[in-house]
């Protein structure tokens, strides 16, 4: 049990009915040994779901898992090389918080159990609470702690649950800062859930969009940012402007395509574009629309509706002629800032918008509500 | 054989919960016997006769009428001086709270035979005759301290801050105390009163100190039935109890689970 | 009905104290006074009569007089030992008894029986309607010397068994040490199982998970985390169930012979039918005390500060 | 009570006992406390014939409670209200003789007002002039019987038991045998067996017999010591042999034919079970009344044809001969000079006596 | 009772202690009738008390509270016009959404209350669950009948309570552009506690940022932001570089001043200077810095030691030479993005700096948690 037969994470097909609802569709996934994962998707989307099977917690009803080259699948819990931060923490409330720690390690044997449960506390930077009960602790300290009493196990992956959902922003932050710094002393593969995208992009290396039971889209942070492939990811992931437009031209000389847009020609990159699609949304992120003419060839024009000031930025809502409100974002570098009631010009580089096929809905993923 | 592994706990469960309920089957099957002496202990002949005629055995009704009526009276009273302990005890700082708590906790460790004798050398010291004011008054004493441990341990889970919400809302202290307070207690409350009233409706060794030959309650009836042999009524009543108990935490369970999902 | 169980954390561990209320500080005093004075009159002044009951000395035809007489304790203490001692043996077994068959009930209540959940509850709290004498009676309707359970636990060897270990004295099982404790467990399960239940169904399942992620097999799963935390429950019901049973004298008397007389029989039968009031209210308080030492020592183990 | 007394307190020799104010004429009512199944029962409407009989002819309702199982346990219930100089709640009720003679030490008990019972001269005359009583001023019998040895064949696997030895020690029975709670009863049958007498017996006598009891008690022999509730479980088998009461057993064999009853040869003790009215009774003229109509030998007869014990009215037995020849035969019921040498009675005891006797009997038996 | 006497509310030397501790030090403060005042600051620092002592539920120890000219200091909570959506929503378990709504009027026997709950109820869109128990709602629909029961009274204040503080990123931002659509809507003063500094900036029109009982600065959002008067205001609000730096030149003819630095000469803004003070720590707000010379006069040169992408933006770790790090935040606006290791120059504009006194702790108010 002790052996480390680490290697990559490898989920072959594997799905999740309960009685007439399919909460994890069958989903092919190799997580690299040593990556920091991030799954990303909306509630009910069927995360923990997956997390419960890679943690032995929930019987697949189809598939497997491989850590290297063992199967897992029909492994009991206890006996998996695998440990899991809950998002309610799950600390044994009767136990000290060194107890907690050192759980793990006792129920193996672990002669050395309580050095280190100590050193644990150390890394999370706790070594002075051990002798404490888990409610006499902050959130933000219980969560640390969660993570020593999984992390001192040095399992092959460590399942992160939403450790921060109940963190207030600042602490948050904080603890985001802190999980990758840990990752890396550890160097042990991290599979963390999450439905705050910011924390998804600041932290991991690989991300994933799930929908519906369903990885909707996988990539490093960048390029799901930057090339959404659905509407569901382009407006889960951060916010999008997204303006239903007609294929008019061919690809230029110059590697742009024109589109009609409520009446305007715009260009969007021929790499942007799906091949052999005519209706579309033509996608741009907020902070690459420009106030002015300065941004690139294509321009609409609009009143500013609203300005709201966050600090580091300011979010403007623009009308366009046509009744719908653009965002855009621009930092507050000490450029000049507009005033509600403006008439203004929004301006972006041909480079900077993506096309979808506007064969779905416009709006998938920007309430998460149900 | 894994299946049966698998389900090793529930056989565990039901087999327990066989054994608590198997006297009540049993008092159920012998009432309706036709025992062909004076003695109900033998399956002799299936009838309905004794639960066409419940009282038809003197006595029998008149002290389940009155152990019905010390019950109520009993549980009704220890359920208001309970429930106000418990307000305080839950809701208030005091000096002597831990005096209160003693003082409520004594009862439930003293043993009944020695409760029950020490009131009546208290009452024959006081003059207090024997009967059913002197059981009701004992009723009522210990069924306190079982409403006041139930009623505190709802008060004590209550939010503080939905009163303060409904003093914000412009609720005065009776308001606030009657809209949201009680209601919130209810459950506790409810559950102290049943209790209260099970205890009492089915104590016999306190009773059994304090009563007169006019104050039969219905487990001291069944006590001097039992030395002569126990007729066959009261099986029947037995098992009526049993039921309406059914009936009523069904009832009670479905009345507040619905109100629970209330469309 | 849930709420019933709400006794359990009755006994349970220390809940945190309420906070401050901006109210006059009279109210609660208001609020207690009836209550406790009830609890005075007719708990605590009888309690004193008793005590000084005890020191007295005479005979019932001549009366009695206070003389302070401490020696009825040694008295009742030399006389009646073992029956004070087998009331606590017999009350401690019964109690380890409902614990082990009432925590399988109630553990599969809390946490696996779903919808079905109510109807159990409900099945263990209606037989209390039933008057328990009658239920008792019952009992020996079933162990009867003639009837077919004892002819059942003849035929397969189980009587013998039983006489073996010293549990009963012939080849029936009424009337004896085992009749009286399956009596006494039997009835005082459901006192162990409603607070067994209620701390059992604040359980985080999470928890238990949580281990099992931490590589505790579902045994060591219980042991580490599932018992621990019902401990609240455990002393509660273990308490609701010992103090009622080392006082009861209706399942010795109605299930138990000559050898399985308890302490509450012998107090019974003292102030009922020998009528040496000294004696039976020394023999009381002599119960009642050790009752409360053994509570208090118990209670200081189990490590719960606030007995109510 | 005052101060350091307890409230027990009261008592001395030949108090006399407190009346109240009768209410007879107001509330056509009595409250009658007697011993289970020691009144004539309709087995089929379970009603009571000679009762509702005297509630037609005189319009006195009666109460009638089977509350007195054992002496010395209704006797505690009912001390505390005595003592205390309070009504009982009853108005009539029959103790056996050395309780009688308790009663009437204590004060507890009425004089009787024979004016209201015309029919006392009815009285058998061994029964007219009795120590506990002498002149029959406090009480009037009730019923007379034995106490004799009582088994189950189905319990004994057919086995008979007729001596005292086998209750005691004969394996076979170990665990099933009951004695009585009532003292006079076990310690007489054990002190006969042991062959002594009765009537004359001594401390070192009594304390044998207790160790006798005691070593069955300890050997497990002894299943427990009952008042009047040993019949259910004689009848139905638990109880394999016992001591038992003549006519409880004459009225289980109507059902169980089977069951046997003996009088030991080496003797069985004889008893009454009296009348008496006590203290502040609120009903005593209609108690009286009540005695009257039940010593009218019409009456007792029909008691007797019941309850199968010995009638302590003149007359019953010309009555039974004509009506029930069978119970005139039986010998528990109308013994011959024969039988009834075999029967004694247990002597009076000394008020200190009877505090020792009980302790230790309390001791053996309570415990 | 019902008169509706609305006014300013103006705090007067209010001053709360507990026991050994004074939770609230003497604040004088006033609220202007209609305004959307937010009141910031870590944990502990007193919000809450402040709140409860203007809803009635605690005794001020000292000081008055008015609105508008009546002294209601001793009022009784229930008498007071004032209503307060609690942090933990304390909805009342045992009524419908409708009856928690309508609880309120039906105290002050408005006869009308039925309708006016139903309206309360559709104005934060929850009209169709008036008939459910509260438990059967999610979270932030909770928050939401929290809002109505409290809106539906026309209260001369209304007071928020970190209403949002159990929600998740993107339901929380959703819930706040409706706070602040009902607010305009209805008009009545509404005052907000959270120690969101993003969520006080985007929707305060005057923020207080409180600190160990006291009111530490006061302000519009970018104002606040922009000049913060203490490092405490600085950090909390938002991220700030500060740099220890000394005096050294006279203002110059251009309202520059030139100070010191690690043996580097930076220029600030006369305006954003204190008068009279040499020693000084000179902070930079992330987004004001520029990496490339471009941004300004002030330059320092650094390696770039953390690069993490956010979606709207990128920030940057740069170490200096004597190893302190600088945040920079750009806009990922399309401009080139600078790598891990490069060496980078960071510039900014002189009046973009600002000087606080140095006598101070330059970490306070970084960390929140105690
Ligand atoms: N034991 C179960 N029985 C039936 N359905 C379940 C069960 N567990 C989860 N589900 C359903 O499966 C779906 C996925 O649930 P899951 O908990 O994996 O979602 P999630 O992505 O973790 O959501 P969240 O962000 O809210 O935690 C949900 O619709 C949920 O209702
Ligand atoms: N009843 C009380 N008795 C003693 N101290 C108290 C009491 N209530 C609050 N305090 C203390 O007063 C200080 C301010 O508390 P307050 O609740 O106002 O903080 P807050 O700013 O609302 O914090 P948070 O952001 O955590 O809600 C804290 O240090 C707290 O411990
Ligand atoms: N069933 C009536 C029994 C009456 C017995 N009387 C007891 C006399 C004791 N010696
Ligand atoms: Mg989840
Ligand atoms: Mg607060």
């Amino acid at each position: 049990m002790a052996e480390q037969l680490s290697g990559d994470l490898r989920l072959v097909g594997l799905t999740k009915s309960f009685e007439q609802f399919t909460a994890v569709q069958p989903t092919d996934l190799t997580i690299s040994q040593g990556s920091f994962f991030a799954l990303l998707g909306p509630s009910g989307c069927g995360k923990t779901t997956t997390l419960r099977m890679i943690a032995g917690l929930e019987d697949p009803s189809g598939g497997q898992i491989l850590i290297g080259d063992k199967d897992i699948t029909s492994t009991k819990a206890y006996q998996r090389n695998v440990n899991t931060v809950f998002q309610s923490y799950a600390l044994f409330p009767h136990m000290t918080v060194l107890d907690n720690v050192a759980f793990g390690l006792k129920r193996r044997g672990d002669k050395d159990a309580k050095r280190k449960a100590e050193e644990a506390l150390e890394l999370v930077q706790l070594a002075e609470v051990g002798r404490k009960k888990p409610v006499q602790l902050s959130g933000g300290m219980q969560q640390r702690v969660a993570l020593a009493r999984a992390i001192v196990n040095r399992p092959d992956v460590l399942l992160l649950d939403e450790p921060l959902g109940a963190l207030d922003l600042k602490l948050r932050r904080q603890m985001q800062i802190e999980l990758k710094r840990i990752q890396s002393e550890v160097g042990i593969t991290f599979v963390h859930v999450t439905h705050d995208q910011e924390e998804a992009m600041t932290m991991a290396d690989t991300i994933a969009v799930m929908n519906g039971g369903r990885i909707e889209q996988l990539g490093d942070p960048a390029t799901l940012y930057e090339s959404p492939r659905s509407t569901f990811v382009a407006n889960f992931l951060g916010q999008s402007n997204l303006l239903r437009a007609t294929v008019t031209g061919e690809p230029g000389s110059d590697g742009t395509v024109v589109v009609r847009s409520h009446d305007t020609d715009l260009e969007v990159s021929r790499a942007h574009l799906p091949d052999g699609i005519r209706e579309i949304f033509l996608g741009m992120r907020p902070e690459k629309l420009r106030l002015g003419t300065g941004g690139g060839p294509n321009q609409l024009k609009g009143t500013v509706s609203d300005v709201s000031f966050t600090g580091v930025a300011t979010q403007y809502l623009v009308r366009m002629p046509w009744g719908r409100e653009l965002t855009v974002v621009q930092q507050n570098d000490g450029s000049a800032r507009a005033v509600v009631g403006e008439n203004v010009t929004i301006s972006w580089a041909a480079e900077h918008g993506f096309a979808l096929d506007a064969h779905q809905d416009a709006d998938a993923g920007v309430d998460t509500e149900d | 054989m894994r299946w049966v592994k698998r389900h090793l706990l529930a056989f565990a469960a039901l087999a327990v919960l066989f054994y608590m309920l198997i006297p009540n089957v049993v008092v159920a099957i012998f009432s309706f016997n036709k025992p062909r002496g004076r003695y109900n202990y033998q399956w002799t002949e299936f009838s309905t006769e004794a639960w066409q005629h419940p009282c038809g055995t003197p006595g029998i009704c008149e002290s389940l009428g009155l152990s019905l009526r010390i019950g109520i009276t009993a549980s009704f009273v220890a359920t208001v001086l309970g429930t106000m302990v418990a307000f305080a005890l839950g809701r208030h700082r005091f000096r002597g709270r831990a005096g209160t708590n003693l003082l409520v906790f004594m009862p439930m460790a003293t043993p009944e035979v020695v409760m029950g004798s020490s009131l009546l050398t208290l009452f024959v010291m006081m003059g207090v005759p024997s009967g059913s004011e002197a059981i009701l008054i004992a009723h009522i004493m210990f069924c306190l301290s079982f409403v006041v441990v139930a009623v505190k341990a709802r008060v004590a889970s209550l939010d503080p801050r939905l009163e303060e919400a409904a003093a914000d809302l412009g609720a005065n202290a009776v308001q606030t105390f009657l809209r949201v307070t009680l209601p919130l207690a209810a459950p506790g409350i409810a559950a102290g009163a049943l209790l209260a009233f099970s205890l009492s409706f089915d104590d016999y060794i306190i009773t059994n100190f304090n009563a007169s030959p006019s104050s039969i309650t219905f487990p001291m009836y069944v006590w001097g039935a039992s030395t002569r042999g126990t007729p066959v009524q009261i099986n029947v009543i037995g098992t009526i109890m049993f039921l309406i108990a059914l009936v009523v935490v069904v009832g009670g369970q479905a009345y507040s689970s619905r109100r629970q999902k209330a469309a | 009905m849930a709420s019933v169980t709400g006794t359990a954390p009755a006994l349970s561990t220390g809940a945190s104290a309420p906070p401050e209320r901006r109210r006059s500080n009279w109210v609660p005093y208001a609020l207690l006074l009836p209550g406790l004075l009830w609890l005075f009159v007719f708990f605590v002044v009888p309690m004193i009569t008793l005590f000084s009951q005890s020191l007295q000395e005479g005979s019932i035809d001549e009366g009695y007089t206070f003389t302070g007489n401490v020696g009825i304790y040694a008295e009742a203490l030399q006389s009646y030992f073992p029956q004070l001692l087998r009331s606590i043996g017999y009350a401690a077994s019964a109690t380890v008894l409902a614990l082990l068959l009432g925590y399988p009930l109630a553990y599969f209540m809390a946490l696996k029986a779903g919808r079905w959940k109510n109807v159990l509850l409900v099945l263990v709290i209606a037989p209390f309607f039933t008057s328990f004498l009658i239920r008792t009676l019952a009992w020996q309707t079933i162990l009867s010397d003639v009837g077919p359970v004892t002819s059942f636990a003849r035929s397969i060897g189980l009587t013998n068994l039983l006489q073996a270990v010293g549990l009963t004295s012939n080849d029936n099982l009424m009337a004896s040490k085992f009749a009286v404790i399956c009596g006494l467990t039997y009835n005082f399960l459901p006192f162990m199982i409603l607070p067994l239940y209620a701390s059992l169904e604040r359980l985080d399942p999470r928890l238990v998970e949580a281990a099992g992620d931490l590589y505790a097999s579902p045994a060591q799963g219980f042991r580490f985390v599932t018992w621990p935390l019902s401990l609240p429950g455990v002393v509660a019901g273990t308490l609701l169930t010992f103090i009622p049973a080392a006082g009861d004298f209706i399942n010795s008397k109605l299930l138990g012979n000559t050898q399985t007389v308890m302490i509450g029989q012998v107090i019974d039968a003292q102030f009922l039918r020998v009528l040496n009031y000294p004696l039976a209210a020394a023999l009381s308080f002599v119960l009642l005390v050790l009752i409360l030492a053994l509570v208090m020592a118990y209670v200081r183990k189990a490590g719960t500060e606030e007995l109510v | 009570g005052s101060k350091g007394r307890s409230p027990s307190a009261s008592g001395g020799t030949s108090a006399s006992a407190k009346s109240a104010q009768d209410m007879s004429a107001s509330e056509k009512l009595v409250n009658w406390s007697n011993w289970p199944e020691y009144i004539d029962v309709d087995d089929k409407t379970q009603k009571r014939p000679t009762l509702e009989a005297f509630t037609k002819q005189t319009g006195i309702k009666v109460n009638y409670t089977e509350d007195y199982n054992d002496n010395d346990e209704f006797y505690a219930k009912v001390r505390p209200l005595l003592a205390a100089g309070n009504d009982t709640g009853r108005d009539v009720w029959c103790s056996t003789d050395w309780m009688v003679a308790r009663l009437i030490r204590q004060g507890y008990v009425q004089k009787l007002d024979l004016a209201n019972i015309p029919n006392h001269g009815n009285v058998e005359d061994s029964l007219k002039n009795v120590e506990f009583d002498p002149g029959r001023v406090y009480s009037l019998p009730w019923q007379s019987g034995f106490a004799g040895i009582a088994y189950n064949p189905k319990a004994t696997g057919g086995k008979k038991v007729e001596t005292v030895d086998q209750l005691l020690t004969d394996p076979s029975l170990k665990g099933k045998v009951t004695l009585l709670s009532e003292m006079r009863d076990s310690v007489g049958l054990v002190m006969l067996a042991m062959g002594k007498d009765i009537t004359k017996f001594t401390d070192a006598d009594f304390n044998a017999a207790i160790d006798e009891i005691k070593k069955a008690k300890d050997a497990g022999q002894l299943r427990g010591f009952t008042g009047n509730e040993y019949t259910k479980p004689l009848a139905a088998g638990d109880i394999a042999a016992c001591i038992a009461w003549t006519g409880d057993v004459v009225q289980l064999q109507a059902e169980n034919p089977s069951l046997g009853y003996v009088l030991p040869q080496t003797g069985c003790t004889l008893w009454s079970d009296n009348f008496v009215i006590p203290a502040m009774a609120k009903h005593k003229k209609n108690a009286e009344t009540l005695i009257n109509y039940y010593y009218d030998p019409k009456v007792m007869a029909q008691v007797v044809d019941y309850v199968n014990y010995i009638a302590p009215v003149k007359g019953s037995k010309e009555v039974l001969v004509k009506e029930d020849p069978s119970v005139a035969k039986n010998q528990l019921i109308f013994p011959d000079p024969q039988t009834l040498s075999r029967a004694h009675v247990f002597r009076g005891l000394t008020p200190a006596e009877e505090t020792k006797y009980s302790a230790k009997w309390a001791e053996l038996t309570a415990s």
